[in-house]
């Protein structure tokens, strides 16, 4: 089969996952769709990996995963933070310092 | 492409179903349908990795994201929000269909890029790289020419867990009070008659449930007999409908 | 609620956090070894014999002042030796008991005396077995039995009736209703004067339970 | 040829055979793993157990299936229906999948063909089942959130907290077999213990480590927390009936068979014979390790039971205060020591270097730990004579005079 399929795959779920990030307000669903767009970026660089045959883009691959993780720890610390505070977690009630 | 390989079958099944979980998880209105979604959007995800000879990348990928990374969003769900719906208005005006069409160009655009670009080269595949096997293979990239950046990344690893310690971590800033303190504020604060402990809920007999309130002894019901979650939540009943009617103590004499 | 369960300020009451707090050492846990040996526990009673009784096929029998279900008893005569008197039923803590009482009439003499007891309920689904009804009862009417296997699949079953409490009659006796014991009076019955039935108060029951 | 290679041969009906065998080994061991843990237990509280339905109450647990089967299916009015129906299958697939690298004999010849009781072998098998158990806590999750009640979602919080955290432990224990066998395949692991001392006694503290976390892992007695009855009903399946709940049962007895399972292939030599006792390995055309094999599982399983009829249940903070200061540190300083070894032995350096690091170590941790016993001995003093209350006591027979003060003066220095 032609790897060439995995990057169509790969450029919807990025394009949909940057949707999400404009136009969803949970804070947690915003993250949700950034991991997505990691994933797709993923699948990139593993499709790349093979088309090129070297082992790099796994790598690559890999360091994303752990970056995505480290990423996802702190954002929803932060989350959590703010909801303790505001009592709510829409990305809307946490620009209160631009007011 | 008239003979389909097993690979062609898997990709043909499952891409489709890939991105409509997505669109879903973009489209549902509860938040852990989003992530339920997405993590079976990260589950076939790694059905391609392992397709595409990325074995131990596959796994990981259902260990960390799937095990960990997903289930780290259904717990701060649980925890922030399972009383708070998530609505879909849109608070900026316009933002909706310019984000969709700038989306759909961008996607348009990048779909149209991958299909007339070529990369010079026809697909090579995986068989020589992994002749030792994929752990192995990686292992030997990760340990030497990507030493550096593994280490950098094991290090931003343990930082992002101190980080988010640090921004959970709630400090205390009155002692916790012991029991002997809880025990004599009892019995300072207030009157004597609450000292023994609250009034239990529900009206004997006629309906012991925890969401009726008790009656006091003058017929009204007791605020503090049930818990405040329910009350707040309006799950709770009215306790009056489960009066005695007033009994007939007059004596009637017996013929 | 009230005032005067406020606590008296007088100037000799010592306040409350003035009062000296010893802080008692608590044992800490004990060592690994200690602790271990409760496996060792539960590993030996693996071994030893089984405390199990195969109970609907193995009756144990009970202890003999066992509270099982009630009973009213008899005079050696036959006669009720309940009276009506409504004292279980007043001494019962979950008001599982119900009593009517009647008069007795010379043609329906039920017990010795002017009263016997004309409905007699004791609900189980409330009794709590405490036996302070028994040790109310004036005349030893009420006492309990050893049996135990009291369960039903109604409410309704489990208020028991007079007729399923009342004591079953014996060879010896006469089926009440009938006259008091030739030249006896209830007191002599309360005494225990009336050791047997008389061939006046009706027909006697054999041993078969059937009447001569 | 390895198993990996053998297993490649296998045709396609092979395969499908060999799936269901696993998938009926799983329900009937359940099946039977239910009866003896009642049975055993009862043993051990010194009652029967079981023993009306069939020979020996054999077949209790058939006719107890049989009965949920045949109850009352509930969906909560404020369940979430999709998920809450999705979870127990989540939970309940997920276990049967780890079983699926599981090696339970050698080679044997099944139906004409040569081939291993094993139905695949990924070069990463370990790590597969690691993958999968992870993906059953959603079961366990969902449930608890589906439900729309309190006490499933405090239950399915906790028990999903404790398996995160429990399955931390149990991936570190697992680093140190890994650098031993070289290799993170079920099968190879078997092979590399195959004539050497098994891993639960070269590696031991990486196998005290795995046993402990393998009963958190799985909710077991004494971390059964996350249905602790006293406080949480059920915990997750509290609103769960008739089949659906069957379907958590089964996944909790299939889990703890898969972790025993696991242990066995990993630190008791797999399906290979106990020592001394290899010539019973070619019977019945190699068929007869598969004795050795649940052997070995039955081991762990009635680890599990007597740790349940021995101990009381955790409070919930030392439970998690125990994995994450206790179990992880632990297991981290081990592999820093496993992997230094490793690296020593590679270099080429004589077995007395070896010896002498690990001895090191030891007396070092030794020290360490005797530093704090000492501190801890001087944080405790005993009560000083005459402070403690004086009050008089009921006299108990054969003792002449009896104070509270005085048997806390004698009790408290010696810190019983």
């Amino acid at each position: 089969m032609n790897p060439y399929n995995y990057l169509y795959v790969s450029a919807l779920l990025f394009t949909i996952g940057a949707i999400g990030v404009v136009v969803r307000r949970n804070a947690i669903v915003v993250f949700m769709c950034v991991e997505l767009m990691l994933n797709a970026a993923n699948l990139a660089f593993v499709t790349f990996s093979r088309i090129n045959g070297t082992l790099d883009g796994q790598v690559t691959a890999f360091f994303t995963m752990v970056v995505a993780a480290c990423e996802v720890v702190v954002g929803l610390a932060i989350i959590v933070t703010i909801y303790r505070s505001r009592r709510s977690a829409s990305v809307d009630d946490a620009s209160l310092l631009k007011r | 492409m008239i003979i389909q390989t097993p690979e062609a079958v898997m990709f043909w099944i499952l891409a489709p179903i890939a991105v409509l979980s997505a669109l879903g998880m973009l489209l549902v209105k509860k938040a852990v349908h989003s992530a339920l979604l997405l993590a079976w959007v990260m589950i076939t995800l790694a059905i391609f990795y392992i397709a595409q000879d990325a074995l131990f990348l596959g796994i990981v990928q259902i260990v960390v994201y799937t095990g960990a990374v997903m289930m780290l969003f259904l717990f701060i769900l649980m925890l922030v929000g399972v009383d708070s719906s998530d609505s879909l208005k849109e608070t900026i005006k316009g933002l909706r269909p310019i984000a969709i069409t700038a989306a759909i160009g961008f996607g348009g655009l990048m779909v149209s890029l991958i299909g007339r670009a070529t990369l010079g080269r026809t697909p090579v595949g995986l068989a020589q790289a992994n002749a030792d096997g994929n752990v192995q293979g990686l292992a030997r990239l990760l340990f030497s020419d990507y030493v550096w950046p593994f280490e950098v990344v094991s290090a931003l690893l343990i930082t992002a867990a101190l980080g988010a310690m640090v921004l959970a971590h709630h400090q205390r800033t009155v002692a916790r009070p012991t029991q002997r303190e809880s025990a004599i504020a009892r019995f300072r604060t207030g009157s004597l008659a609450s000292a023994a402990g609250l009034p239990g809920p529900g009206v004997f007999a006629r309906h012991n449930a925890v969401d009726v309130p008790a009656l006091l002894p003058d017929g009204t019901p007791a605020p503090t007999s049930i818990s405040a979650t329910l009350k707040a939540r309006g799950d709770m009943l009215e306790s009056a409908q489960f009066q005695l009617d007033v009994v007939d103590t007059t004596v009637v004499e017996e013929k | 609620m009230s005032n005067s369960l406020e606590p008296k300020k007088s100037g000799a009451a010592k306040d409350i956090n003035d009062v000296s707090f010893v802080e008692v050492e608590q044992p800490g846990p004990a060592s690994l070894g200690k602790q271990s040996l409760g496996f060792w526990v539960t590993f030996k009673s693996m071994f030893k014999k089984n405390l199990s009784v195969q109970y609907p096929d193995v009756k144990a029998p009970t202890e003999e002042r066992f509270h099982g279900r009630h009973q009213l008893n008899r005079h050696p005569d036959g006669l009720e030796k309940c009276i009506g008197c409504e004292l279980c039923a007043w001494a019962c803590p979950a008001d599982a008991i119900y009593v009517e009482g009647g008069n007795n009439t010379p043609g329906n003499q039920v017990s010795p005396g002017e009263r016997h007891g004309a409905v007699y309920q004791i609900n189980y689904l409330r009794c709590i077995f405490c036996g302070l009804c028994v040790e109310a009862c004036p005349t030893r009417a009420l006492t309990m039995t050893n049996e135990y296997e009291l369960a039903d699949s109604s409410r309704e079953k489990l208020i028991f009736e007079k007729e399923d409490l009342l004591a079953p009659l014996r060879a010896g006796m006469v089926m009440p209703p009938h006259p008091m014991y030739p030249g006896m009076d209830e007191n002599n019955y309360y005494r225990g004067e009336v050791k047997a039935a008389d061939p006046s108060q009706g027909p006697i029951l054999g041993s078969a339970g059937e009447a001569k | 040829m390895t198993t990996a290679q053998l297993l490649g041969q296998d045709p396609g009906w092979l395969i499908a055979v060999k799936a269901v065998l696993v998938f009926a080994i799983c329900v009937v061991s359940t099946l039977m793993a239910v009866w003896t843990e009642r049975r055993v237990l009862a043993k051990m509280q010194q009652r029967t157990g079981p023993n009306r339905v069939g020979p020996f109450g054999l077949l209790q647990s058939l006719s107890d299936g049989v009965k949920l089967a045949l109850k009352e299916d509930i969906i909560p009015a404020a369940a979430d229906k999709v998920v809450f129906i999705a979870a127990p299958i989540i939970a309940a697939a997920m276990c049967f999948m780890s079983f699926a690298v599981i090696p339970m004999t050698g080679v044997v010849n099944l139906f004409g063909h040569t081939t291993a009781m094993q139905l695949t072998d990924l070069p990463v098998g370990v790590l597969y089942i690691l993958a999968v158990t992870s993906i059953g806590v959603y079961g366990v999750v969902l449930a608890g959130w589906s439900s729309g009640s309190t006490y499933p979602l405090l239950g399915g919080l906790r028990s999903s907290a404790q398996v995160i955290s429990y399955e931390v432990a149990m991936g570190l224990s697992l680093v140190a077999v890994f650098i031993y066998a070289g290799s993170m395949s079920t099968s190879d692991i078997v092979a590399s213990q195959h004539g050497h001392i098994w891993n639960a006694v070269v590696l031991f503290p990486s196998f005290v480590i795995y046993v402990i976390s393998m009963v958190g892992e799985t909710n077991r007695a004494p971390f059964d927390l996350a249905e602790a009855e006293g406080e949480l009903v059920g915990g997750f399946h509290t609103e769960y009936s008739s089949l659906k709940f069957a379907l958590f049962f089964l996944a909790e007895y299939v889990n703890i068979i898969a972790v025993s399972a696991l242990a066995t292939t990993l630190f008791l030599g797999g399906y290979h014979a106990f020592p001394g006792l290899g010539f019973t390995e070619s019977w019945l055309g190699g068929w007869f390790v598969i004795v050795w094999f649940f052997l070995k599982v039955n081991i762990f399983f009635f680890i599990f039971m007597w740790l349940r009829a021995s101990l009381p249940r955790l409070r919930y903070d030392q439970f998690m205060k125990f994995g994450w200061k206790v179990l992880i540190p632990a297991s981290l300083l081990w592999i820093m020591i496993v992997a230094s070894l490793r690296v020593i032995q590679q270099n080429g350096a004589s077995r007395t270097v070896a010896l002498a690091f690990a001895l090191g170590i030891v007396v070092i941790v030794m020290a360490i730990s005797s530093l704090f016993e000492k501190s801890k001995n001087e944080s405790r003093k005993p009560l000083p004579a005459g402070e403690a209350p004086d009050f008089p006591l009921p006299q108990l027979p054969g003792v002449s005079s009896f104070s509270a003060s005085t048997q806390s003066h004698t009790s408290g220095g010696t810190n019983e």
